[in-house]
């Protein structure tokens, strides 16, 4: 058993609400708990801002590709853009403690999804892959 | 996102109402800034009817309180919603931000 | 300006309310009437019903691809599936008076629906066209 | 969708919440071809936490209509918020279909 759905959405930040509310009847779908439903769904928002964000640099005119794969044993959500290719390197949120506007988003994916990885053979732009086992 | 200035008890209070996201977080800002420029002395955040707060909505919230800090104004929250007390509570901002669970908890503080 | 937002998602029924929930989104972004909300939701979602009844007759592991554009002047809603082509002669809902069940769901989508129309370029499977002009 | 049964005053109810549609729509069949296979003589149907309908449900009730009909039962509608009531007579169902506003009222019809 394998479910996939696949969106392709403007990167204009009013459609992050659409992202929101697909991940959220994905996962009421699926019968995920309702605290982890929410988690995933700030932390696929969060993934989307940041494509807007850094990758096409404030641009909300280009692409955003989701695609969420659902089996019996993990969730996995990918996300697609064709703009900057990130450094990996600097994929990374500040220290929690050092308390100062930003730095937040990829604490906040990573603190849900086990799997949080660039896909390097993506060539232009970035592909980023986002999995949840379940326990 | 809705937003609302009120005068409560002579307390500037701003209540906001739905999805605080990228989208709606600058508008937001834009609210908040226009009572710190006032040099507000304390301001009250109501965040009883939000239904869903990100890290853009947090960093607006985290700028308005260090810009208060400057000149002494308190930023201050009341009815925060659980799933976003959590929210506050992973990123460590419980406590730096000032939490009350009602308004008046909040202006009698 | 024109936006598009394309969503590729299984044909199990499970899945409509995933329909449901973007068409509504994108509704609300675009500040659409909310009573013409409600009349959009209601039509894409029996037009993706009938794509599982009768082109994929009743298989869900199939695919369904919806495709919402927006322009100022109109709302477009293509979907498209690789099932049964239909005859385009039996694409008619029953007599409104002769109450049965059943022969609602092309009434409900041409009620708000200024063109309903099946691509004829199309060759295997169908795409549906629906507009509604912003009068 | 979440259906119950409910015993009200010696009335059979099937109470609905949330959403009926292609994907839910033969739960609600099951239940009501339940008490239709047991011949009753009245069936309430309490739409007012319904929140959407599409032509499979409606499909549904026309069916429970039908095969009432056969042996004289009466299936009643209560509590149809009013997105639905357009519905309802958009597709001339209006006509057929026993409405009140709410389950007392129908009991008491
Ligand atoms: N999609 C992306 N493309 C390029 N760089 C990114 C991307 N996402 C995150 N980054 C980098 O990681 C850093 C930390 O991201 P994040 O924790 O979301 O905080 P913020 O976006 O507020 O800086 C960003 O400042 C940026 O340098
Ligand atoms: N996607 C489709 N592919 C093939 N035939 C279709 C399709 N949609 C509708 N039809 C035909 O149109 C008829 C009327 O459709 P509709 O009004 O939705 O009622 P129903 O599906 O309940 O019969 C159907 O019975 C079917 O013969």
């Amino acid at each position: 058993m394998k479910d996939s759905i696949t969106v392709s959405i403007p990167s204009h930040p009013k459609y992050l609400s659409v992202i929101r509310a697909i991940t959220d009847r994905i996962g009421q779908i699926h019968e995920m708990d309702e605290k982890v439903i929410g988690d995933i769904r700030l932390a696929v928002d969060e993934a989307c801002s940041n494509v807007i964000k850094h990758a096409y640099k404030g641009d909300v005119s280009r692409k955003i590709i989701i695609k969420y794969t659902i089996k019996p044993d993990k969730f996995q959500v990918v996300i697609e853009d064709n703009g900057l290719t990130a450094r990996r390197k600097a994929l990374k949120g500040r220290d929690l403690d050092d308390i100062r506007p930003g730095g937040l988003g990829i604490h906040f994916i990573k603190r849900v999804f086990d799997v949080f990885e660039l896909d390097e053979k993506k060539k232009k732009g970035n592909r980023l892959i986002l999995v949840k086992y379940f326990k | 996102m809705k937003i609302k200035s009120i005068d409560y008890k002579g307390k500037k209070i701003i209540a906001i109402t739905g999805d605080i996201d990228m989208y709606s977080s600058p508008e937001l800002r834009d609210e908040m800034m226009a009572h710190i420029s006032k040099k507000a002395t304390a301001l009250y955040i109501d965040l009883e009817s939000v239904t869903y707060i990100d890290s853009s909505g947090i960093a607006t919230f985290v700028e308005g309180l260090k810009c208060m800090k400057l000149y002494g104004g308190k930023l201050q929250f009341c009815g925060i919603p659980n799933s976003i007390l959590e929210i506050f509570r992973f990123s460590k901002l419980d406590r730096v931000f000032e939490i009350h669970s009602t308004v008046d908890d909040a202006i009698n503080s």
